[in-house]
C-alpha cells in the first residue's frame, strides 16, 4: 500500500495530488525549482524538496534529481501529473527500477501508445479505427498514389518527424501528392538521414471528442464517458465539456467499448485517455492515447462522481476497479474553462508576472483548481495554466449559466486571461446550440464579437469610471494643495532659523 | 471636465456639483445628477456607491493625457484632452502604425532563443527578427517596418520583459 | 415572471440568493445596515438599499424600510432567507398586499406553522404522528395526570409561553406532576394572565432527522429526502448530513410521505422543511414546519443535484415542479459544519471582530458558502454563522475525508471557531459509526477529547514554534542593535551641530 | 534558550547554532541540529522551511515572560521563564484561581442587557453580575469570587468589549 506518494510537477495538478493524498491519509512530497520557492504546492505539502534552477530541463524534467527526492523522502511511489515526465517511458523504468510505484502505466505500454505507427497498427489489429491512410511508413511515392486514391483527395502528406502542425502538406490532387513527396522525402533525408512519411485523408471541420478510461493490472477496464474539446486555440484546448452535444447513449457505448480497446491493445494500466476525431457525418476515428491524467479530468469527476486521482492510486496500489462499465451512468453536465495567463488579443501570447489580487468564484456546482493567491507569480518558465474553473448543472444550460457568473466573479489582476473571450463563447447561438469544432473561433469570427462586447461592456462602466476618475482628481488636487501648505510651512520655518 | 473613452469613442463630461459631507458627493455626468458615496479610498483604488450600485475602482495609469481605471473588472481609458488624442485602444486588435518608430519591443516576456539578423543587415517589414520562448511556446518577433538593422539589444539566452526593446530599426 | 429580487437579509444566505438571481438572469437588490456598508452581500447585488442602523428592529426586521426598499427598487419579488422576517407572516402578508411576490408560503400557512398548537391538531388530522401528549391546552391537573399515565412517564410539562427550553418541567411520576402542575400554573397565570399548560412524553436519547419538501402553488409536492442534523450544541445545530446513516429507503420513503402530508395539511408551497425526533427503536415524531429556506440546504442540494433557491424562485413564478418523486433520487452523502464565529471553551459564546485574514478551502466535492473575506468584520449584532462548509463524496468516508482536509485548510485569524471541535468530531468512532444524538457533546465527553487533541497538536508544532521563536528573537536582537547604531549616528551628527 | 510549552507542559530548549548565508540557518532543538530557510519574514509573520517541511508562523503576543505564535493554525504559546511561570493554557478550560483578582472582566463583546447586582450588595461566587447579549444570545456573566460589589463599570444597554472590566468586587 502507498504510504508517501513524491509529486514530480507542480502548479495546480500537484496541489490536485496533494489534495487527495491528504484526504486518503498518504504522505505527499513536493519537488521545486528555484523558481517556485513561493509556490502553493510546495507550501501544502507534508516535505517538499529542492531539485534545481527553473529551467524545467534542471529540474522538472530532471529524472535522477526527482528519483534522489523521491528516495531521500522515503516515498514508495511517484504522481508524475500531466506535462513534464508524465509521459516519459525511460522515467517510468526508472521509478520501477528504483523499486518506486509509478502511478501510470508501465513504461512499454506508454512507448506503444507514444509511438503513432506502432499505435496504429495495434489499433488496425484491435479494430479500432483510425484517421484512413497509409497503415505505416510510405516509401515510394507509387505507393502513396495509391493510397491517396483509396482514400480519396484531399491528403496530407506527413513526417513522422513533425508534430504540432510541423511537416505537413495538403494536397489536393496526383500532381500536388508526386511534387510535395519528392520535397517532402528530400527536406526529411537532409534532416534526419531517412524519409519517414506517411499519407492521412484530410478530415476538414472536425470535432475533438475523446474518452476517459480506466484499466487495472487485473484487465479490468472501463470508459467513463466523453468529453468534448473542441473549443481550441492553436491545437490546444480552452474549454471542455461532458457529456458532448452529439453523443448519445447508443454512441458512448459503441465509442467507449473501442476506448476499452485501445486500452487493452496497448495493455494499459492507471487512468488515460483515448482521443478521437468526430467528423459531421457522425465517423469517429481514434488518434491517440494520453498515457496519464488530463487537464480536464475534472469535467469527468463532476458528471461522474468518481476521484480520478484515487482511482489511479488505487490501480497503482494493485485494486481491482470498485465499479463495472454498467454501474456508470453521466450525472448532469460539466464544463471547463481553462484560465491561462495569455493574452488574446496578442495571438493568445503568454502573459507573465506578479498576481497583484485574485478572487477565486464559488458557489453551488462550482470547483476551482488553482495555485494562485494575492501576491503570487505566473513564471515564464513553465506553462500558462493558472487555474480552472469547472462548472456543474442538471443539464448543459445550468452549467453554462453556473459559469458565466463565475466567470464575471472570476477577477486576476496581474496578467491578461481569456476570461472575457469565454465569456463571450458561452453567449454564442452556436455555442449554446453545440456547433463545435475545432476551428469554432475562426468559424465563427469569435474575436470580433469579442472586440464588440468588451465595448458595450466599457460603456455600461463608463460612467462609473469617470466618476471615479472624478473624485480621483479632486482627491489628487487636495493632495497637491496639502503638500503646497506644507511645503509653504517648511519654508516659513527654514526662513525664521 | 471633458473624457474621450478609448475604448469605445464616446466622448463623456462630469464635474464634481458638491460635497455632501461624509464623503457623500453630487455629480454629473452627461447632465444627470447623481449621487456618490465613498466607502473606502486610498491613492490606488476606491470603492463607492454611485446611486444604489457598488463599484470598485483601480487607477492602474494616470499620465497628463490619459488616466485608466479598472472598475469592476473592466478595464476604461479616457483620453484627458479628447481634441487632441487619437491613440488606438490595444485591445482593438488594431496596432498604430508605428512606421516611425525605430525600436522594435517585445509584447512578451521570454527568452531569446535565436537572433536571426545582424548588425546592418537589411531587413524588411514581417522578417523575423529574433524568436523569444516563453511558457513552452516559440513566437518569432517579426521587424514593424522596413529598414537597416540599426542595434540589436539582445543576446541569445537572456531574459527579456515586456516593453524591452530588441532592436533599433531605421 | 420575476425579474428583480430583493433580498431582505445579509451574510452567506444573501450571497447565496444573489448568486442565483445572477445565473437566471434576475436582477438582485440588497439591503443593509450601518453596519453592513462593508458586507460582501452590498458589493455583490446589482443594487443595494440602505435601511438603518444596526440594531435588527431597526433593519433587517424593519418591515416599512424593507418594503419601501423593494418598492424605489421596483423589485417585483422578495426572497426572505432565513431567520430575521422570514418566518413572519405578517410581512409575507404586507408584501402581498403591496403586489410584492414574496418567496415563501402564504401568511396564511406560515400561521399555521408557526402556531405550535395549531399545527398539532393539523398534523392529527392529516394522521402525521407528534410527540405523544395532550391533544391541546390541559386546564386540569387531573386530565395532565390521565394523559401521563396513558403515556408513560417521565414526562415533560411544558408552557406554550415558552421556548428554548424556558418554561420546561420534568416530572417522573404522580406526584411530581401535581406539584409541578400547580407551580407551573400559578407561574403562568402570574406571568400571562392565564395558563396554558400541556404534556409530552419526554424523549431521553433523540436523533433530530428533518426532510426537505417542496410543494408548488398548483399542489404538486415532494420531498427530497433527509437530512440529520443530531449534532448540537444547546439545541442548536452543528453538523448536518445527508443521508441520515438510520434512515434506509423504506424508511425515507414512508417518513417522507409524512412530511409531504404534512405539507399538504398546511397548504404549504415553496421549499420547507419538516422536522422530526427519532428515537433509538426507529419511531419518528413530527415536531414543526420551518417555513423557509434551511441553513443546511446545501447538503440537499449536493445529493440531489438540485438548486432550492432556484426552484423556489420557481414556484413563486408559480411555475409546476420540474419533477415528480419517482426522479429523484440519493446520489452519494453530504456533509455541512457551521462554521460560527464562537469560542467552544467558553460554552460556545460569541466572538467578534475583524477577520484579519481567511483561507477558504477547495477541491473537488468542496463547497463553501461564506460571507467572508480578508479584512471583513464579523458584527456582534447579527447571529454568529461565518460560513458553511459542505462536502460531498460518493459515500459517506468520501465526504468525511474531504471535510476534515477542507477544515484543516480553512484558515480564519481574527475570531474563535469551532474547527478544532468539528475535527475531533469527524475523527471519532461514534461519529464515524453514525451513532449519533442531540446530546452527542456530551454523552461522548467530546470537549475532554478537544483538549487531547489540541495538545497533541501543539506538541507536533512544538519544535516549528520554537524554530519561529528562535528566529524572531535574533530578528529582533537585530533591530535593537541597527537601532542603537542609528541612535549612536544620530547622537554624533548633534553633537557635531 | 529554554522555553517551556504552555498547551502541554513539555519544555524544550532551542539555540541558533549558525547562520549559513542566504538567509538559512543551523539550529539545535532537543539537540537535533536542524536546518532553517527563512522564505518570507516580517515583524508579524515569517514562512520558512524546517528541513523539508513548510511552515507559516505569526506572532501574536510578545511579552518578557510569553511569546504565542500561530504555527500552521495552532496556536502555542512559550513561556519563557518556564522555572517561574505557571500560567495555565486557556484552551485548557481550567481557568486558575481568581480569588486574589477584583476586576471581573467580559470574555465576551457586548451590549449590557440587563444589572443584576448594585454597589455595595454582598455577592457569592456564581451569582449573576449582569447579563451580556451578544449575536442573538444571552450570557449571564457570574461572579468569579465571594465578595462585596465594590463599583460597577457598566450601564445598561452600552456595549462592553472583551476584556472590559464589568465590576470590581472585593
Amino acid at each position: 500500500m502507498i504510504k508517501k506518494i513524491l509529486i514530480a510537477n507542480r502548479g495546480e495538478i500537484a496541489i490536485r495530488v496533494i489534495k487527495a493524498c491528504n484526504a486518503l491519509g498518504i504522505k505527499s512530497v513536493a519537488v521545486y525549482s528555484d523558481e517556485d520557492v513561493n509556490s502553493k504546492h510546495v507550501k501544502m505539502a507534508s516535505e517538499s524538496y529542492h531539485i534545481g534552477p527553473p529551467s524545467p530541463s534542471q529540474s522538472y524534467l530532471n529524472m535522477e534529481k526527482i528519483v534522489e527526492a523521491a528516495l531521500n523522502s522515503g516515498a514508495d511511489a511517484v504522481h508524475p501529473g500531466y506535462g513534464f515526465l508524465s509521459e516519459n517511458a525511460d522515467f517510468a523504468d526508472l521509478c520501477e527500477n528504483k523499486k518506486i510505484n509509478f502511478i501510470g502505466p508501465s513504461g512499454k505500454s506508454m512507448r506503444l501508445c507514444g509511438d503513432k505507427m506502432l499505435c496504429k497498427s495495434a489499433m488496425a489489429k484491435a479494430k479500432v479505427p483510425t484517421v484512413p491512410g497509409s497503415p505505416g511508413i510510405v516509401e515510394e511515392v507509387e505507393k502513396a498514389l495509391d493510397i491517396a486514391n483509396n482514400i480519396g483527395y484531399p491528403v496530407l502528406l506527413k513526417s513522422v518527424f513533425g508534430g504540432g502542425g510541423r511537416g505537413i502538406r495538403l494536397v489536393h490532387n496526383e500532381s500536388e501528392l508526386r511534387q510535395a513527396f519528392e520535397l517532402a522525402s528530400g527536406e526529411s533525408k537532409a534532416a534526419f538521414g531517412k524519409s519517414a512519411l506517411f499519407v492521412e485523408k484530410f478530415l476538414p471541420k472536425i470535432r475533438h471528442i475523446e474518452f476517459q478510461l480506466v484499466r487495472d493490472k487485473h484487465g479490468n477496464a472501463a470508459h467513463i464517458f466523453e468529453r468534448e474539446c473542441s473549443i481550441q486555440r492553436r491545437h490546444q484546448k480552452l474549454i471542455e465539456m461532458s457529456p458532448s452535444p452529439v453523443v448519445d447513449q447508443k454512441t458512448r457505448d459503441e465509442i467507449g467499448q473501442l476506448a476499452v480497446n485501445a486500452a487493452v491493445a496497448v495493455d494499459y494500466h492507471n487512468a488515460g485517455t483515448a482521443e478521437f476525431l468526430r467528423l459531421d457525418d457522425g465517423t469517429f476515428y481514434f488518434i491517440e492515447i494520453n498515457a496519464r491524467l488530463q487537464v480536464e479530468h475534472p469535467v469527468t469527476e463532476f458528471v461522474s462522481g468518481l476521484d480520478l486521482v484515487k482511482l489511479q492510486i488505487d490501480i497503482a496500489n494493485g485494486e481491482p476497479l470498485p465499479f463495472k462499465q454498467k454501474d456508470l451512468k453521466v450525472n448532469g453536465c460539466a464544463i471547463e474553462c481553462r484560465i491561462n495567463a495569455e493574452d488574446t488579443f496578442l495571438d493568445f501570447a503568454p502573459s507573465t508576472g506578479r498576481i497583484y489580487d485574485v478572487n477565486i468564484p464559488s458557489g453551488p456546482g462550482v470547483r476551482v483548481d488553482t495555485y494562485l493567491y494575492p501576491g503570487c507569480s505566473v513564471s515564464p518558465y513553465y506553462d500558462s495554466l493558472m487555474a480552472k474553473l469547472i462548472t456543474w448543472g442538471q443539464n448543459f444550460e445550468e452549467a453554462r449559466q453556473r459559469m458565466q457568473i463565475s466567470l464575471a466573479d472570476f477577477y486576476i489582476e496581474g496578467v491578461e486571461t481569456a476570461i472575457p473571450l469565454y465569456r463571450t463563447i458561452l453567449d454564442t447561438k452556436e455555442f449554446i446550440s453545440g456547433d463545435l469544432s475545432t476551428d469554432f473561433l475562426d468559424r465563427f469570427k469569435i474575436l470580433d464579437r469579442l472586440r464588440d462586447d468588451l465595448k458595450k461592456e466599457a460603456s455600461q462602466k463608463s460612467e462609473a469610471a469617470l466618476a471615479a476618475t472624478l473624485v480621483h482628481s479632486e482627491f489628487l488636487k487636495n493632495r497637491i494643495m496639502a503638500h503646497k501648505e506644507q511645503s509653504l510651512r517648511w519654508k516659513a520655518q527654514l526662513d525664521r532659523n | 471636465m471633458k473624457f474621450k473613452l478609448e475604448n469605445t469613442d464616446e466622448t463623456l463630461d462630469g464635474t464634481i456639483v458638491k460635497s455632501l459631507g461624509n464623503n457623500e458627493f453630487v455629480i454629473k455626468i452627461r447632465n444627470h445628477e447623481r449621487n456618490l458615496k465613498i466607502l473606502n479610498m486610498s491613492h490606488e483604488k476606491i470603492e463607492f456607491m454611485l446611486d444604489n450600485s457598488f463599484h470598485i475602482a483601480k487607477y492602474t495609469e494616470n499620465s497628463t493625457s490619459k488616466i485608466t481605471v479598472v472598475v469592476d473588472g473592466v478595464k476604461i481609458t479616457f483620453n484627458k484632452r479628447p481634441d487632441l488624442d487619437n491613440i488606438v485602444y490595444k485591445n482593438s486588435g488594431m496596432e498604430s502604425s508605428t512606421d516611425s518608430q525605430i525600436n522594435l519591443k517585445s509584447q512578451i516576456p521570454g527568452r531569446v532563443v535565436s537572433i536571426n539578423v545582424s548588425q546592418g543587415d537589411n531587413i524588411k517589414k514581417g522578417d523575423t527578427v529574433c524568436v523569444l520562448e516563453s511558457m513552452k511556446m516559440q513566437v518569432s518577433i517579426k521587424s514593424h517596418k522596413d529598414g537597416v538593422v540599426k542595434s540589436l539589444k539582445i543576446k541569445q539566452g537572456a531574459s527579456v520583459a515586456k516593453n524591452d526593446v530588441l532592436a533599433e530599426i531605421e
